[in-house]
């Protein structure tokens, strides 16, 4: 049922404002050259979950004015540093902040995906990330006695955005051990994939792909985009761009240096921008 | 002669000698050498599940594993940082100031708010032991240090081992008790960089040198294991060069940048 | 953490009387030469487990007077008809049968696997199997208005059993798309598997593998057993022996045949049975 | 000229024409091929996951997965077979008697007890109409045909498909509609196989004859499909060799053996 689209930009095209869209954190697979496509059609108000943190993409997402809301268990960059435009944007309270846990952000998609309205977790009892969460609640354990523990609602994402080695022509996409995009795939309403290559081998024929395989059912989309991680690595295939990495915290420390990021590398057309590392 | 990371690798080791299965989050290129030198210490026994590492790292059903595990009681030694650590263990990740405007923000709890629930050693870690990380309260609670009667808890804090020495955690007195103090340190020295009040022995031992077996090992085996995933650390220490394959990520961690709210798992 | 030992009766021998020991079914990989073994150690009082539903084993253990109580959501053998002893054991009464439906056996699953008390769970409310299940419960939805849904106690079985293609020398074990297998292994105490081989690469290092693989983490005990499954089969490596199975059936409709099955292909050791089909 | 189980798969096929997905359970070749038939009718648009096959079998998440993409919503159409029926639709896959020491005991309810609430278009499938099947009241529900106003169920009972006729399930009105019967059987031949009653138009029309486009498809190529996994039922049909790869179980169904209690899901 995949979709097999020309473009990264038309990725982006699918992802409407306002969508709660699902991200992996920058080692799962990142499609950063759709988000480049994100913020160069504008989009805004979009409702950032991390699965279960988010690292530069959301940086940039929040810099470039395209996010009103976070999820996630964290926004890192890793050993990068802090995350300029995140920090800058809490301290000016330009952001609704969800914060979350790892766990639990697992255990809602988790929900989802069995379609059932709520996941109980246990740990969490108080903490402040439970007392900011509103829509969290806490119950008696039915079967247990003065045991009480937290259960959280369903996490049902509009869109998940990511990017995997390969898909084949039916639109199956393999991510190997990163099982967590599986989740997302299963969990979300549209779930949107740039990928290095299509084979014409079909995954599901092989056990040894099959096993770490989306099947197409999940997926909604595809474009191709060669290095489309860049600038952060894929596993297996290219290592992340430190020099350039370390070039956008630099820059992205100030609202005029992340412009002239934007401007540099972002709000050229994608063919125009130098994927090479 | 040995570096102070080398005295908290092997001080951090030994409190994992007894183990089945040690896992180590993202960011933590010390607990991460310190499973290892405890791994190669046991002759293989201990397992050391370390974020990031493609040789050291069993997990094959997603980010949910290592959390899954841990409830399923299968691991028994986790670290934990804190850009504010308090005297009744509580940790916070998340920011200073009131929330959610903070005046310094932090990447988040990650899965702090579970695991100190679940994992029975927890080891706090902070290579600032400074009154700015050692509060008297934390501004945000990512993970409160112990719990009421009734709340499910294998697990929590075990030791706070920071740069200037090692502290157990007392879970029915809700205190640290100071144990060792590093070469240099001692009670005064200690008290005046720690925010929060904690119980002490008259007399404060030295936290024990490392011995040349395990110098040995570090600065041979476990240096270069860690190098997969921390190639600048290693390097920096011992001069290790990565052994790397291509597409490792460059990962590296320079303590200098902020490595007080270096969040100590995934 | 794996240990290797040296036939299916070690295996047989880690599996206490009375034990809770879940089984896959008929199609995923059954440790047909270990239950063999465990029928010889004349293992008793066991409750046994379908996950979700178990089929030619779950029969001859019954026969053989292995279980106690059974929970599942079928025992079948599918198109060789009728289950006989468990047929005729329920006609007298001889067994705790707990009937179940297979996403409720995966979610007790699941909760096991996650460490939490119980899980929630669609449908089912209105059915007899809810009816005769005391064990299970109904809740309002905490997130919902006049909404209630079943919750299912974690299940944790004491011994997950079965039969995979492949393990490797650290005692990891291939299960392919198998990942009830997998499921089994995180939410039971002990995992006892056989396999048909045992490689000297490490079946991590490849993410095609490692995709499909349970961490040695998770297995208690692996025995070498080349055809292990028979007389059902494996797939990718060989058939089930139809005409063996139809002799089984008919074997197995009286008490003195199903004895005289025993005596020909369970009570010789291993090594006199001949598996080649 | 055609056979029954022709006349079946095509009638079946026809109720699936403008869906996306429809999943097959096991021991279930007439369903199996009447999904393959929809999809080659389709061109491609309908997918099929046919619980046994490997090539139309996309799951790759274990058992649970058909369970958790039925509750997401992913399955349009599922079958269930029933050892009794009722005129409510429930259905009874577990035993005839006092529960739970049966006079005639079936395998069990399999996933009906869930799927039945939650795949939009369950259409039940039987190969014995008779009154021992078609009763008053089942003896056990493994799954209720209608659930009372504020149980979540999106999904339930869209027809029932005998080896006489085809009714339709009024949820409303909680009772089949005689729809068509099948050549040979008539409303009176109907009502006197049947335990339960169900509503009638004046005039009831023949079940149409499969077209010969769709014969032929049948006889080729959803033959050649559907003999992956029930050789036996291809090869009697229309003798058509099975294209099997080695390994793959020799799997058949004979409705002799016990059809009536088939269970058509995992």
């Amino acid at each position: 049922m995949a979709e097999f689209l020309k473009s990264v930009e038309d990725l982006a095209a699918r992802i409407p404002d306002g969508s709660r869209i699902a991200v992996p954190p920058d080692y799962s697979g990142c499609a950063m050259a759709a988000v480049r496509a994100l913020i160069r059609r504008g989009a805004r108000d979009l409702d950032l979950l991390g699965v279960p943190q988010v690292g530069f993409q959301g940086d940039m997402l929040i810099g470039a004015g395209c996010v009103a809301a976070v999820e996630t268990a964290a926004l890192t960059l890793g050993e990068y540093g802090a995350a300029p435009r995140f920090t800058a944007a809490i301290k000016s309270a330009r952001l609704r902040m969800r914060d979350s846990t790892c766990p639990a952000i697992h255990a809602g998609l988790q929900a989802a995906e069995k379609g059932i309205p709520f996941m109980p977790l246990r740990g969490i009892l108080g903490s402040d990330v439970l007392a900011h969460r509103n829509d969290w609640k806490t119950i008696d354990n039915p079967f247990g006695d003065d045991d009480s523990l937290v259960v959280l609602p369903a996490i049902r994402p509009d869109v998940s955005l990511f990017h995997a080695a390969l898909a084949d022509r039916a639109g199956n996409v393999w991510i190997g051990v990163r099982r967590e995009l599986m989740l997302m795939a299963h969990a979300s309403r549209q779930t949107l994939v740039s990928v290095e290559a299509i084979s014409d081998d079909d995954l599901l024929a092989d056990d040894r792909y099959a096993s770490g395989t989306i099947p197409s059912l999940y997926i909604s989309a595809i474009a191709q985009a060669p290095r489309g991680a860049w600038p952060l690595g894929l596993k297996g295939h290219y290592a992340p761009d430190a020099g350039h990495l370390r070039e956008y915290v630099a820059l992205a420390a100030t609202e005029d240096g992340f412009r002239k990021y934007l401007d540099t590398f972002v709000n050229a057309s994608e063919s125009g921008i130098d994927v090479s590392a | 002669m040995y570096r102070l990371e080398e005295l908290l690798i092997v001080t951090i080791a030994t409190m994992l000698d007894d183990l089945g299965h040690v896992a180590v989050g993202a960011a933590s290129p010390i607990p991460g050498a310190a499973g290892l030198l405890a791994r190669a210490r046991s002759q293989g026994s201990l397992r050391v599940s370390l974020l990031g590492s493609r040789r050291h790292n069993a997990f094959t059903d997603g980010g949910k594993e290592l959390f899954d595990c841990a409830a399923q009681g299968r691991i028994d030694a986790f670290f934990l940082g804190g850009a504010q650590i308090d005297g009744e263990a509580n940790i916070n990740l998340v920011g200073v100031g009131d929330y959610p405007k903070a005046k310094a923000r932090f990447p988040g709890s990650f899965g702090s708010s579970y695991l100190y629930f679940l994992v029975p050693r927890v080891i706090l870690f902070s290579l600032e032991h400074s009154p700015r990380v050692m509060v008297p309260r934390v501004d945000f609670i990512s993970a409160p240090g112990v719990s009421p009667d009734g709340v499910y808890r294998p697990g929590g804090p075990y030791a706070l081992v920071t740069n200037r020495c090692v502290f157990a955690f007392h879970r029915k007195k809700r205190c640290f008790r100071l144990l060792t103090a590093h070469p240099g340190e001692d009670p005064g020295s200690i008290r005046s960089n720690t925010g929060f009040d904690f119980d002490a022995p008259e007399q404060v031992p030295e936290t024990p040198a490392p011995g040349e077996a395990d110098l040995e090992l570090l600065r041979g085996r476990v240096g270069r294991e860690i190098a997969e995933v921390y190639p600048m650390f290693a390097s920096r220490l011992w001069n290790i060069k990565e052994e790397n394959e291509a597409e490792t990520p460059s990962a590296s961690t320079e303590e200098s940048i902020g490595a007080r709210f270096h969040s100590l798992q995934d």
